[in-house]
């Protein structure tokens, strides 16, 4: 049988800088090659130099075979043919990958327009038909991308792209952006539809649980360059390149483990105390028209939790408390009363027994914010930029002094001080993570909020920058507040976690028995959405072998 | 980028070098007094002793020429400098304060000076306090306050809803020293762009101006009034034109360039690359 | 979408009030009496007294206003000073030149910026785009009056295909008055198709560089069909807010072009009623002004509303975020 | 890709060239460009000269006229009868004349309008003229009996400015916009802004007009004026406004260009109260400082009779006094000096709107410079410069051109905006206005002359003139300009 794609000494140059070494790969119809690799390794590059969509500017050698027949020498206006109909593509951002002023129906008519003579009547019945397919049944065809949640509109995409059951689907980070729940199905979908069609599937993921739910073969790519490759079976301890084993085990960290001593002494007294506490969305429109926020989560369904109510939480002295749940359960917002930043509409928040001043004043609790690129001044060096907390200290401590602490607690990140007068994009995503560390520690606050420090970061950065942290905060004696969607990198930092559903904390004890006995049926949902490659693999020889 | 573009942006941003130095020039020395007239030498063709030739009064066109680029980069820089001044700050009040009060209000302050014809408030200007140098320049600057304040406010609502906005926040800092600390540092490379083009289209302004007889007075030399000055003699004596109508151009065609590399090299184009 | 309409036209109402006070305000402190220049320096004291009481000028300001704004609300905008006549007849008769050139103007704007645009950003970067560019400059960078000259120069004194100048109105058959009309427009047109020939230019550009873009391309699209179907569209709702305020511009911006043409425009109108101390009849021009200005931008925000139906819901299209 | 974007263009272009009639030309209308469109159509009611160069011996008619030279000849009255006291008026009215509305003129046409003209309250721009009249009666219906209170030797002269022109009662209500009048054209139909055009009376009581439709077109930015004429649009230009462009049109066969004079004594007005120019001195330092033959090339390029009084050159009486204030720069430093202002002195030099004083100022501001004096230029509107110049006497130097005919007695008017308060002069005038006989008027009024421009009252400058730019195929326009006027009657086209 005839691979449906051969790729043979691909190369990708850009302004002569190779970016994608010559790689060779054999795809057969029905099998899923799952191709995974940090940020820039030249995962996606083999994506669009398939499609011959690169970016202007770069160079493309090397044979693509689909289903037999060379398509690298095809010219873009042939190629044309091949995309959509023989190739089906799906991107990332199922928020951006639609055209947000087009109804989904027209939009995937399109493509039979496009490929097949037919009018649009035909065109549009044909569309219905593949909605349903890909489970929108019930969703009227006129809808437009943004009526529709993050997972609908994922779907969408996928229509669009096996409309006309090609014999290639290239899903490149098909998942990343959506929630665990609805990665999970939208996996599914993808499974079940190459199963229908005997398709190809190119799974373009860094998310290794995805690669071990669902690969046959897989390629671990560094630098442009594959440099692991084999059966998906190989992760469970038949990896050999250093680099690819230690993206395996920063994908899944050992859980943290509750030393005795320490949960001894946990009735530490209470630092935060938050009683009752009520904030609804509509004041946060508010406020997010007073810019403090990032707004509405975007992308979820209608029908959103009206608010926060009833909160109840204490946060000893120097305790590292998680809190999990599903996207637009209300954690940042959360995050955000704790810091002052919002006002409640309802309930007391106690520092030390008194009331948290709103806005904050006395740098008495700090934060580290989700996106290492936003959350500096791209303006300010970094001197300026960790020293800024102290605007909040009367009296404000001399220059010196302040100079003096920034070193040293750059020092203590694990940043050189010598990069103090440097700008922020002198530093990597993982540094200014760091950086932003240091700016929460520098007024020796005593109560840290990281909401999702590490989640946009890869994998190996992701654990050194968590440990760090982690580390730091308990010898400073400084309690945390750790917010992540993420399970594993939960568990392995806090020995307590909370989950949050809907605008209310449903569940609350040790880390270990919260998501080893879930009581709360999100919290359920929670773990089993959860892909963590070393359960996925053993679930799977499992099976293998019960076959 | 091509290299027809580059040598296009370079060329620009010489031009637009030169013609600063003409008027720096311009301003200490003229070849011949820019006011003196010699009425039976007038509208002599172009010499080596008046290199532009001579206009109707006989003066040195030239001599004109550099005098009035001082005078007319002068009107123009000033009234951008009102439209920054005022606007920029209205700007970021309003984007500090989205959707409420003082953001309406300066909304519709920005429509009602929009629904105003440029023109005619400059007419109405003048009308009041008499034409000159200083009222052509506010009259210009009105105009490009709301241009300002709506480009700074655009450009500032994204930054609003930034992480380190939070992170100033936490550090207890207030509306206005956020807007002053992180949000105008980043705004600038826009601004300098929006600076650029206006300050073409003041010049143009200018030359409007200078066309119904308002703007600059004699005998203070002005490109603009050169040229409305030498519309009807054109017929006759067509090169009393071409050395103002060119500077005009030229100084509007190099600033859009200026504009235009900026874009580029503060990365605010839109495109691949 | 009623709501989002209510909402706007409030503000709309809002607006206009303010916009009157201001206009009076401004146009009252205009030195110069209009008596004076109607009987010119020939004229005795008690005549001036009398135009004066005849005009209604002897009344104080206030009285003034509200006679002015309580007229406009029952359609009576007062009698023009120096025609003495109904200022609408006179607004009517300069509307029946201004719009109609506006009109056309804006037509011409309208067919020629966008092709100009998909053009450049289709073959972007290519030779096309830089001819594209430079002529888009210079059209941006010339003096409206001297476009207007050299066009007049050109096409009625060198080749004779129009009239220098003039408007006799639309009786003598609509080709007399368009041909009349069509180089003042084209004048207009020239700036306004380049500045937004170039917006548009960026905006197709920014468009094709959206994640969807892509997606349409994946799907078999080619680059020009999928800037036609998947880009134009997308970059129009930027274009629209200018394409708005240019036709306002284009409506009473055109003081000099019809002054170069001979055009009895609105602009004009104004102009001279300036001069003319005709104060009525500048304060109620501006005012249909920024009335019409008002409500295009008005018509163009419902535009936006029936165009990006995010607008409508108030969710706010997506920024990019790349992701790892 | 050029003719992709020129071609929706070019089918605009051809569509607008096919649809449109092709003008052929009419040898018995005739299209005259003005450059200022009236303001509306009631010459008895506003300044505005602009009326009369449409209207005047076109549509209306008063008792006299002034004729193509200036003087004064019968108009709707064919004859007249003066008291010996001077001070009444009998005229006999031609017979059969008609209003366009098809009612008769008679005397009391002439009553009503001279007494609405006089009336208190009346809004007559020129109420100065109609001063003396005590009573206007109507004897018969040809004869009118016009009671002055004194002698005046000016009235049969004021009876035929334009703003003496003779209406009807029963039209007057719509005047401004429908004139109902007695010439030998009819108001067709007024485009405004664009446009007035008048058609031949049929039933005109005396010569017919020769064409019968005459279209006035308003265009006020010079090269607009230029490219219209040159076009073709226009056949005729009185009063054109640029006066660089006429090598164009002298150079050209197909155009005639006639420089005519008119009444406008161009003059720069001095305030004779202000500080250092209250001085005789300095007025006539300033007078000497100026070089009108410059002066005269510069502003007009080179159009233009040079004056040395207020005075219009084409009249019998003028005298020539230019050598009085001949160009002396030296001179004008010594008077200068001796008045104390060696070092000359600063001053306001406003300017209203009219190309002769803005370019005009121009070089005087430099030739004044030449002798020490600095004049700040300020340019106004009219609106401006009524205020703050003529009302306000709050202006050192200004330029401008007093268009009305023999208009010397402005200066017997001490509040006058130039300020001049000389008894002797004023005793001069009362005595010139109390005399019929033709010699000694011209006696007193040559006087009148010699003092103002010995007294430097102001800098007289030349005489604006007429510039008439006619195809050359056009024939009987009058060159001059004695009043505002374009009177149609005789003109015609040469085959």
């Amino acid at each position: 049988m005839v691979a449906a794609l051969t790729l043979k000494g691909l190369t990708v140059t850009i302004a002569g800088q190779e970016v994608l070494a010559p790689l060779d790969l054999e795809l057969a119809r029905g099998k899923v090659l799952g191709i995974s690799g940090e940020s820039g390794a030249g995962k996606s590059m083999t994506a669009f130099a398939i499609m011959g969509l690169l970016p202007g500017g770069s160079v493309r050698r090397g044979q693509i075979t689909l289903d037999g027949e060379r398509i690298d020498t095809l010219s873009d206006q042939a190629m044309g043919r091949v995309r959509g109909r023989r190739i089906g593509m799906v991107f990332q951002e199922p928020m951006t990958a639609l055209n947000p002023l087009r109804a989904i129906g027209s939009q995937i008519a399109e493509v039979f327009r496009q490929h097949q003579r037919i009018n649009r009547v035909k065109a549009a019945r044909q569309a219905d038909a593949v909605l349903a397919r890909v489970g929108l049944g019930d969703i009227p065809s006129s809808r437009l991308p943004h009526e529709l949640s993050g997972g609908q509109r994922q779907r969408v995409v996928i229509a669009m792209a096996i409309a006309l059951k090609p014999g290639l689907l290239i899903a490149d980070e098909a998942t990343t952006a959506l929630d665990a729940t609805t990665q999970l199905e939208i996996l599914g979908l993808i499974q079940r539809l190459a199963r229908e069609d005997g398709m190809a599937v190119m799974l373009i993921t860094h998310d290794l649980g995805v690669i071990a739910r669902m690969a046959d073969d897989i390629i671990i790519m560094q630098d442009g360059k594959a440099v692991e490759r084999g059966s998906v079976a190989m992760l469970a301890g038949g990896l050999t390149h250093p680099h690819a084993i230690a993206l395996a085990e920063a994908a899944s960290p050992p859980a943290h483990k509750a030393d005795k001593s320490r949960a001894k002494t946990r009735p530490a007294p209470p630092l935060l105390k938050v009683e009752g506490l009520h904030y609804d969305w509509a004041s946060e429109t508010q406020s997010t028209a007073n810019g403090l926020s990032g707004g509405l989560p975007l992308g979820l369904p209608r029908g959103l939790p009206r608010g926060l109510r009833g909160i109840d939480l204490s946060i000893g002295e120097g305790e590292t408390l998680g809190l999990v749940g599903a996207s637009g359960c209300g954690k940042t917002t959360l995050a955000k009363l704790l810091l002052g930043l919002y006002a409640p509409d309802g309930g007391s928040i106690t520092l030390d027994g008194e009331n948290l001043p709103v806005p904050p004043r006395g740098g008495m609790v700090s934060a580290v914010f989700q996106d290492p690129y936003s959350s500096f001044n791209p303006r300010h060096r970094i001197l300026r930029l960790v020293t800024e907390p102290f605007h909040a200290v009367t009296p404000a401590p001399s220059g010196q002094h302040q100079g003096d602490a920034a070193a040293a607690m750059l020092e203590r990140v694990g940043i050189d001080p010598g990069m103090m007068e440097r700008r922020i994009h002198a530093a990597s995503g993982g540094q200014r993570q760091r950086i932003a560390f240091a700016r929460a520690l520098i007024t020796t606050p005593r109560l840290i909020v990281l909401d999702e420090p590490v989640s946009a970061l890869d994998a190996p950065i992701r654990v050194r920058v968590l440990a760090a942290m982690a580390e730091i905060a308990r010898e400073a004696g400084i309690a945390t507040l750790f917010i992540s969607h993420d399970l594993a990198v939960v568990r392995s930092v806090c020995p307590r976690v909370m989950v949050m559903a809907d605008g209310a904390l449903v569940e609350d004890g040790p880390t270990a028995d919260v998501f080893a006995n879930p009581r709360h049926p999100e919290t359920a949902r929670l773990v089993d959405a959860a892909l963590d490659w070393r359960d996925e693999i053993k679930t799977r020889l499992m099976r293998d072998e019960t076959k | 980028m091509s290299s027809f573009n580059t040598r296009l942006q370079r060329g620009g941003m010489v031009l637009a070098g030169c013609l600063a130095l003409f008027a720096l020039i311009g301003f200490f020395w003229t070849p011949y007094d820019p006011a003196a007239m010699a009425i039976n030498e007038r509208l002599n063709a172009p010499t080596a002793l008046h290199p532009f030739g001579t206009d109707h009064f006989g003066r040195d066109i030239l001599s004109m020429l550099m005098a009035g680029a001082y005078t007319t980069l002068a009107v123009a820089a000033l009234a951008v400098l009102i439209g920054v001044v005022i606007g920029v700050p209205l700007g970021l009040a309003g984007s500090a304060r989205k959707g409420r009060m003082p953001d309406e209000a300066i909304l519709r302050f920005n429509d009602l000076v929009f629904a105003f014809p440029a023109l005619l408030t400059a007419i109405l200007i003048t009308a009041r306090f008499g034409p000159g140098a200083v009222n052509a320049m506010i009259a210009i600057g009105i105009f490009n306050i709301p241009v300002f304040a709506r480009i700074s406010r655009a450009a500032a609502l994204p930054l609003w809803q930034q992480d380190f906005i939070l992170s100033a926040r936490l550090a207890g800092k207030g509306d206005a020293r956020i807007a002053l600390e992180h949000i105008l540092p980043n705004i600038v490379p826009l601004l300098l762009v929006q600076i650029a083009i206006q300050f073409s289209i003041a010049i143009l302004a200018e030359a409007g101006l200078a066309y119904i007889g308002l703007g600059v007075q004699p005998p203070q030399p002005s490109w603009g009034r050169m040229l409305a000055d030498g519309q009807t003699i054109v017929a006759i004596a067509p090169h009393v034109v071409y050395a103002p109508g060119l500077a005009i151009v030229l100084s509007v065609l190099s600033l859009n360039t200026l504009a235009e590399v900026m874009k580029q090299r503060f990365g605010l184009m839109g495109g691949r690359g | 979408m009623l709501i989002y309409a209510l909402r706007k036209a409030g503000l709309l109402l809002l607006s206009l009030t303010l916009s009157s006070l201001v206009i009076f305000a401004l146009i009252e402190v205009i030195p110069g009496d209009p008596a004076q220049f109607m009987l010119g320096i020939g004229a005795e004291e008690d005549s001036l007294a009398a135009l004066r009481q005849e005009l209604g000028l002897d009344q104080p300001a206030p009285q003034r206003y509200l006679a002015w704004i309580g007229g406009m609300l029952l359609g009576d905008f007062g009698l023009s000073y120096t025609y003495r006549i109904p200022v609408l007849d006179v607004v009517m008769e300069r509307l029946a030149v201004s719009l109609p050139l506006a009109g056309l103007a804006m037509a011409m704007v309208l067919v020629a910026a966008p092709v100009i645009a998909i053009i450049a950003a289709w073959r972007h970067g290519s030779t096309a785009d830089h001819v594209v560019g430079g002529m888009t400059q210079i059209g941006i960078a010339v003096p409206n009056f001297w476009l207007a000259i050299l066009l007049i120069h050109l096409f009625a004194l060198g080749l004779g295909w129009f009239p220098a100048g003039g408007f006799s109105g639309w009786h003598n058959g609509s080709g007399a008055g368009l041909r009349a009309l069509f180089l003042p427009a084209l004048a207009l047109a020239i700036p306004q198709i380049a500045i937004l020939a170039r917006i548009m230019r960026e905006e197709l550009i920014r468009a094709a560089d959206q994640d969807y873009f892509r997606t349409a391309r994946a799907k078999g699209l080619g680059p020009l069909e999928a800037l036609l179907r998947h880009a134009l569209r997308n970059a129009l709702l930027p274009v629209l807010t200018i394409a708005g305020m240019q036709f306002s511009f284009l409506l009473a911006g055109a003081i000099i072009v019809e002054n170069v043409f001979a055009l009895p425009g609105l602009g004009r109108l104004v102009f001279q009623a300036i001069a003319q101390r005709d104060l009525i009849m500048v304060e109620s021009v501006v005012m249909l002004l920024v009335f019409a200005v008002v409500v295009v931008s008005f018509l163009v925000e419902l535009a936006y509303g029936l165009a990006d139906p995010r607008v409508r819901t108030g969710v706010r299209p997506p920024r990019v975020r790349k992701g790892p | 890709m050029i003719t992709r974007i020129l071609s929706p263009l070019c089918l605009v272009l051809t569509a607008v060239l096919l649809v449109s009639p092709l003008m052929a030309a009419d040898r018995n209308s005739m299209t005259i460009g003005l450059q200022l469109e009236p303001p509306h159509l009631d010459p008895t009611s506003a300044a505005a000269g602009a009326i009369d160069q449409v209207l005047y011996a076109n549509v209306f008619e008063g008792l006299t006229r002034f004729a193509r030279d200036g003087s004064i000849i019968p108009g709707l009255a064919k004859s007249w009868v003066i008291s010996p006291d001077g001070a009444v008026y009998t005229f006999t009215l031609n017979e059969n004349v008609r209003f366009h509305d098809g009612s008769v003129m008679d005397a009391s046409d002439v009553k009503f309008s001279l007494d609405r003209a006089r009336a208190e309250g009346s809004t007559n721009a020129q109420k100065a003229l109609f001063a003396g009249i005590t009573s206007v009666e109507a004897t018969d219906s040809q004869t009118v009996r016009i009671t002055l209170d004194e002698a005046n030797g000016q009235f049969l002269f004021n009876m035929a400015w334009g703003d003496a022109v003779i209406v009807a009662e029963e039209s007057i209500g719509a005047i401004r916009t429908k004139p109902v009048g007695t010439g030998p054209f009819i108001m067709e139909r007024w485009q405004k802004g664009d446009r007035i055009i008048l058609s031949r009376n049929p039933d005109y009581w005396g010569e017919p007009a020769r064409l019968d439709q005459v279209t006035f077109r308003f265009i006020a930015d010079p090269n607009a004026a230029y490219a219209a004429i040159m076009a073709g649009d226009i056949d005729a230009f009185p009063g054109y406004p640029a006066p660089e462009t006429l090598p164009g049109f002298e150079s050209d066969p197909r155009f005639r260009v006639i420089a005519g004079s008119t009444e406008g004594e161009t003059i720069l007005a001095i305030n004779n109260q202000a500080g250092p120019l209250a001085d005789q001195r300095v007025r006539a330092a300033i007078a000497h400082a100026i070089d009108r033959s410059a002066l005269i090339d510069g502003a007009m390029f080179g159009y233009g009779v040079p004056i040395g009084t207020h005075f219009a050159p084409h009249h019998p009486d003028y005298l020539d006094l230019t050598q009085l204030s001949a160009y002396a720069p030296d001179k004008a430093k010594n008077l200068l000096a001796e008045a104390g202002y060696a070092n000359g002195f600063e001053t306001t030099l406003k300017l209203p709107p009219p190309s002769y004083a803005r370019r005009g100022g121009e070089i005087i501001q430099a030739q004044l410079a030449q002798v020490g004096i600095t004049a700040r230029i300020e340019t106004l509107e009219w609106a401006q410069w009524l205020e703050q110049v003529f009302r306000g006497k709050d202006y050192g130097l200004t330029i401008v051109s007093h268009t009305e005919p023999y208009d010397i007695g402005i200066y017997a008017r001490p509040d006058y905006y130039f300020q001049y308060d000389s008894p002797a002069f004023r005793d001069l005038i009362k005595t010139l206005s109390a005399t019929n006989d033709p010699a000694r008027r011209r006696d007193l009024v040559q006087s009148a002359q010699r003092m103002i421009a010995e007294d430097n009252v102001n800098a007289f400058l030349f005489q604006l003139p007429q510039i008439n730019v006619i195809n050359a195929g056009v024939m009987g326009m009058w060159e001059n300009a004695p009043t505002q006027a374009t009177d149609m009657t005789a003109v015609y086209w040469q085959d």
